[in-house]
């Protein structure tokens, strides 16, 4: 039986007998963004998930400020942070299972790094001795890449050919609020809704592409609206309260894997830092906006529901502090050496076998290799390895 | 296995052939694009294949091309062979930034843990009476992105052979068929094909002495034509089928014109920042001083694809080839 | 004033203060498609307008059945008929002002011709003497062009153009359901909404892209609900009425010209032929279902109506057929005299001037043209014209 | 007008005044991209812009490249002279159909009734450490498309110079702006702009007798210096500045090859169906019996672009381009 038939195959029907495919009221976003944190509900959240939470949001902070400490000491050649958007960040990594996929937009180091990927390999791409430093299948996280929303096809893709070989896995895919303006955004969700692929979107809307503020992305009541137009549901969630995303991604989640087809979750969050280190964010917005969204910090929202049912003493909280600047320790320890690279990798990859064409030109480089190092063991050393800095 | 004896077979009869096999021997292989299933593809290549395999195996998708390549990454990605067809030259353009930014450089980017065997069938170029945007030669943006490999048949035979090739290889490919030999037949015997070699292999299609026409897909069956009119000029011409753009056989090709001295390079395409370009150069880089004259380009004019009532004029053909051929200074040689 | 300011920048605001920056109820469709013939309604239409739209239905029809014709006679390349869609066609052209754009759709000849284009003219592309025959600019029709959904960024351009230059145009831009799919139809949308500028899509729902039937296209309960997600209104409405037709798409252009912004309407309708000429429909579809269909003929729904309220007499209704049998003879006549080409022409609008390099390669084939009108003078004549033909 | 004495510039800061003063000049001139409001771009081209003339003349888009430039072509059609931003090169690949399938055939397909007068501003290339696909060479996609002009500075004036012609130009233009040289400087005097002729002269930026270097944009310095290092080796370099790969300045290209007789093409771009074989190819055509060598190409590897830690080898330095130089049969002449 066919993916198509399994759904029954659409037949089209003269206006006089039209009725709607798919019925579109469930499909539409609730008015607010959903809630956990603040409210009654969540005196019903499971402890051990507050504190897992919460621990990890530390922790994920504390590696944006360190990641960006680097970019300062020219250890990366430039970082994205994620500060005001661990929540999103962690929940996502979360909601998996651990067959399941990962697809990053490039802000996401951090929900890469909760998904169990090394912190120094997840930073490879932005360190700039590779281009992606983990290997996708160990952990099951595609590639962090710059070209926005073309990730989201190819988790599209991975889950259908998942659920084609009768394997219980689950993508979840990851954009930002610009990203829903590129085409592939809406190729990929309608392939997904068209093959009830097992995808889970999460669109972080943090209020900025770079620059430009949603209300020039976009004039959607919100972007969770958009699902209907694929006959999904879309949901809205307070993508600063991690106990709400984590609901509802896991929701989607479960959704997805028994079958039921891809959902779009808008998560409202805000971009605290500027886009990356190299971005001048007072050119665009001011101080107020961001305070008032710093009093709606994630990790500050977990901490008042902790304290408030007593479920974070003193030495958990220094515990936790301590987890996270141990990390940070071991990344600043392991990001300050200089890692070790072989210009020749240049061609090892471009094709599974070099073509003639590609293996001229590997040799070309070899022999300046060669006659770079012997003429720096042969006369001055420390002339530099470059084909510039090697001749005379 | 039964000999059944070779018999004329349609281009397009040996792509289906090709599909279907490569299908039957090895799970992995899915079909994707716009009107692949019941309707067998707009060239019926593809007919039979949904009925045979089943609509998850040969599946019609939306109409989107970023989307069919880029699922196909993603189907790639989880172990499968993804075969996409885009139903024209020019409606493949909306996947170009899957093409060169993610189907190119996966497996690159990762350290060759995340290969993408994946083919991209694409008809491509013109003479047959299509409206604008459905007689493209766009092998020229693939040959410049690194990554991919660009095959491309001429015959019946190598329409199977490099088919089947190109879907067994672990590299992504753009696999452009000719348009305009869908319908050219030739004895094949389709129980006894060519065995499969890996592309990459130029063929030298005739012998010559005089000068070498080096070409591919198309402009072959024009090649071989000119071949025969220029014994009457008492030229004796060579005539290279490169098979494959990417890898490009320089051995094979060098070979040639070390021997004749002289060569043309003939396609299709627009000549500026064309194939043939490269060709020439890569040619006159490796065989300077075998040449008795430059290599010569006939190629189409550099302009947007004429009209079906005007095209022959844009289209090589046989008098422009031996007019090149003519230009070739012989006077230099006695 | 800037188009932004116009409508008040949006400002990220923490979910506790959270709202829909629209209120999506009124943007989405109704259930059923809207109608008018058939229906009570139906007795309030203008009996002018009835009139005028059966008249340009009949002219239509025949136009369609007169160019499938000439196919058959070699005398157009292919030809995509709109047969049973008469009602969208003709109604988007009626919609429009003179001073208004129609951007169609490869398959919209016939709104191209009703807009006023020579209906030669219009058959250029397909007949295949030029790419376009008219000139976009004397009747405000962008040239007919087959790569689906690329003309509808370019419909939001150029009214987005007339809006900032302070003029009182309109864009209508079709588009098929097939269409919808692609990445440029939700870029298109998308601008148009936060641009709001004066565009009205219309999307001519056939049931199929070639082979493709609506199950395989999408999953939503109707192409008109993407609308929501954009931010502009969703209309749905039987294509097949064209009074429906152009009552809806009216209301959308009144819309769009008074500064209210963009209108996605989709038009349920049949394409009752095959694809083209080319096409073998039977093996995607069987005949029951194309018969329901033609049972909801378009210019049978409006005939109905006028002979019930006894609008269409004899003379009347054999004056429309004659009319359209005219039209029919003319297309004939002109169709089958050969165009006149001159070769020359393939390098005269590539660029302003041509290039250097591409002046050298006008001069081979003026060359080359030159010999073989002298070849074919001094020698046996009509030995053709195209380079292969001429050298011996 | 006072004279403002010529002051060091920077290449943004000369392309930002081009844009300005083309505003200035003409109300239809409308910049629209991703950040070029408010925030000036990325690389600051655009700043100020949206402050002087309004956020209708210079316009924050949503984030879709295909739609930018679809839009374009649309203010096009009604008479505005659109200049686009693309973000970075890699980042104009969604916009490629737009190029191909209309930008480019407009023109023609109407007769010349409807020309597009838009200019798509790509900053392009390496050499900035900037991570995966934010340094693509592009030129050969554009290059290989008729209908377009493919313009790109390598000085400051020529920033400012044609950028003004590439704007003013009837026909559409890809104007690539080598990143790496934005903060070059240069004595420029933004009061007394050199005449601003039309695209499609290149300029021979220093005389030689021994060689000739093809160059462009990012690589003109870079040949500049091996020019400079060469007179060691007694080497006397011409390099020749393209400025413009479309129009093709055959003339300019072939009169310092005739003269000098031996020729090396030098690009970022990968050299396998890259820039460098067509140049090199048509030099050739028009200059064989002046070369004493064949024309040599001294170009990226064609592999995907390096991440920032390596690409030092990727990119031709002075040691490559001598080397080529070297290897240009010199043993042939005496
Ligand atoms: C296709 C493409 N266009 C442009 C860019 C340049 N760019 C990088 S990040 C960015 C903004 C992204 O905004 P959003 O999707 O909201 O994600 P956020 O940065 O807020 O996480 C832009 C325009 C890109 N990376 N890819
Ligand atoms: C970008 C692009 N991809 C593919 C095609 C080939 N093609 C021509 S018509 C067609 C089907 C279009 O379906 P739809 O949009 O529903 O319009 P209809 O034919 O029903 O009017 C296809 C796939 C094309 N013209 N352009
Ligand atoms: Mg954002
Ligand atoms: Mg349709």
């Amino acid at each position: 039986m066919t993916v198509m038939e399994q759904r029954g195959a659409y037949r089209p029907t003269p206006p006089p007998a039209w009725q709607p495919r798919t019925d579109p009221a469930p499909l539409l976003p609730d008015a607010e963004p959903y809630r956990v944190l603040g409210t009654e509900a969540a005196a019903h959240a499971d402890p051990e998930l507050l504190r897992t939470l919460h621990a990890r949001l530390v922790r994920g902070r504390r590696y944006n400020t360190q990641a960006t400490a680097l970019t300062k000491q020219g250890r990366l050649a430039v970082y994205p942070s994620s500060t005001g958007q661990e929540a999103c960040e962690i929940a996502a990594a979360l909601a998996l299972e651990e067959r399941d996929w990962l697809f990053p937009s490039y802000r996401d180091t951090l929900a890469v790094v909760a998904r169990g990927v090394d912190p120094v390999e997840a930073l490879t791409l932005l360190r700039g001795d590779w281009h992606t430093g983990y290997d996708p299948y160990e952990h099951r996280v595609a590639p962090l890449s710059t070209p926005l929303a073309t990730q989201l096809p190819h988790a599209v893709g991975l889950a259908h050919a998942a659920r084609l070989k009768g394997d219980d896995v689950v993508a979840l895919a990851m954009v930002g609020d610009g990203g829903t303006s590129e085409g592939d955004f809406h190729e990929a969700l309608n392939f997904a809704a068209v093959w009830q692929a097992p995808v889970v979107f999460l669109v972080q809307n943090n209020g900025f592409a770079i620059s430009v503020p949603l209300a020039k992305q976009t004039a959607a009541p919100s972007l969770a609206h958009k699902a209907v137009g694929y006959g999904m549901p879309g949901r809205l969630v307070d993508g600063n309260d991690a106990v709400a995303v984590h609901e509802v991604l896991s929701d989607a989640v479960r959704r997805a894997r028994g079958g039921g087809g891809p959902t779009l979750v808008e998560a409202v969050t805000y971009r605290v830092e500027a886009h990356t280190n190299a971005d001048d964010a007072t050119r665009y917005r001011g101080d107020a906006e961001v305070e008032t969204w710093r009093r709606h910090d994630p990790i500050d929202l977990l901490e008042r529901e902790l304290t408030d049912r007593g479920l974070l003493g003193e030495d958990a909280a220094r515990a936790v502090r301590e987890d996270a600047e141990a990390m940070a320790a071991d990344l600043r320890a392991r990001m300050n050496r200089d890692p070790e690279l072989d210009p020749m990798d240049l061609f090892a990859h471009v094709y599974a076998e070099p073509t003639p064409h590609l293996r001229e030109q590997r040799a070309l480089l070899r022999a300046e290799l060669e006659a770079a190092a012997e003429a720096e063991s042969g006369n001055e050393p420390g002339t530099g390895t470059g084909p510039e800095g090697t001749r005379r | 296995m039964t000999t059944v004896a070779a018999k004329p077979a349609t281009m397009a009869q040996a792509l289906t052939r090709a599909l279907r096999d490569a299908m039957a021997a090895d799970p992995a292989v899915h079909v994707l694009g716009e009107d692949v299933g019941a309707l067998g593809g707009v060239f019926r290549v593809t007919d039979g294949l949904a009925k045979e395999f089943g609509e998850d195996r040969c599946t019609d998708t939306p109409l989107a091309e970023a989307g069919i390549l880029g699922t196909a990454v993603g189907m790639a990605m989880y172990g499968l062979r993804p075969v996409v067809e885009m139903q024209f030259d020019a409606f493949a353009y909306p996947a170009f930034e899957q093409v060169v930014s993610h189907v190119t450089k996966m497996r690159n980017r990762t350290r060759g843990r995340m290969p993408l065997p994946l083919t991209i069938r694409v008809p491509y170029g013109g003479g047959i009476g299509g409206v604008e945007h459905h007689s493209d030669s766009s092998e020229a943006y693939y040959m410049a992105t690194p990554g991919l490999h660009v095959v491309t048949p001429a015959t019946v035979a190598d329409a199977y052979g490099l088919l089947r090739a190109s879907i067994a290889s672990d590299d992504p490919v753009v696999f452009l068929e000719p348009k305009r030999l869908y319908w050219s037949k030739d004895a094949w015997n389709p129980e006894e094909p060519a065995p499969v070699e890996p592309v990459g292999r130029a063929v030298v299609r005739r012998s010559g002495r005089s000068a070498t026409l080096i070409t591919y897909g198309p402009s072959l069956a024009v090649c071989m034509e000119a071949a025969e009119a220029a014994r009457a000029e008492g030229w004796d011409l060579e005539v290279v089928d490169l098979r494959s753009l990417v890898p490009f056989d320089d051995e094979t090709v060098c070979a040639s014109v070390r021997r004749t001295g002289r060569a043309v390079v003939v396609h299709e395409s627009g000549s500026f920042g064309g194939p043939g370009g490269e060709i020439a150069a890569r040619v006159t880089e490796r065989c300077f001083h075998h040449l008795e004259a430059p290599v010569l380009r006939v190629a189409g004019f550099d302009i947007p694809y004429p009209p079906p009532m005007l095209e022959r004029h844009h289209l090589p053909g046989v008098d422009r080839i031996l007019d090149a051929v003519g230009r070739l200074q012989w006077e230099a040689e006695s």
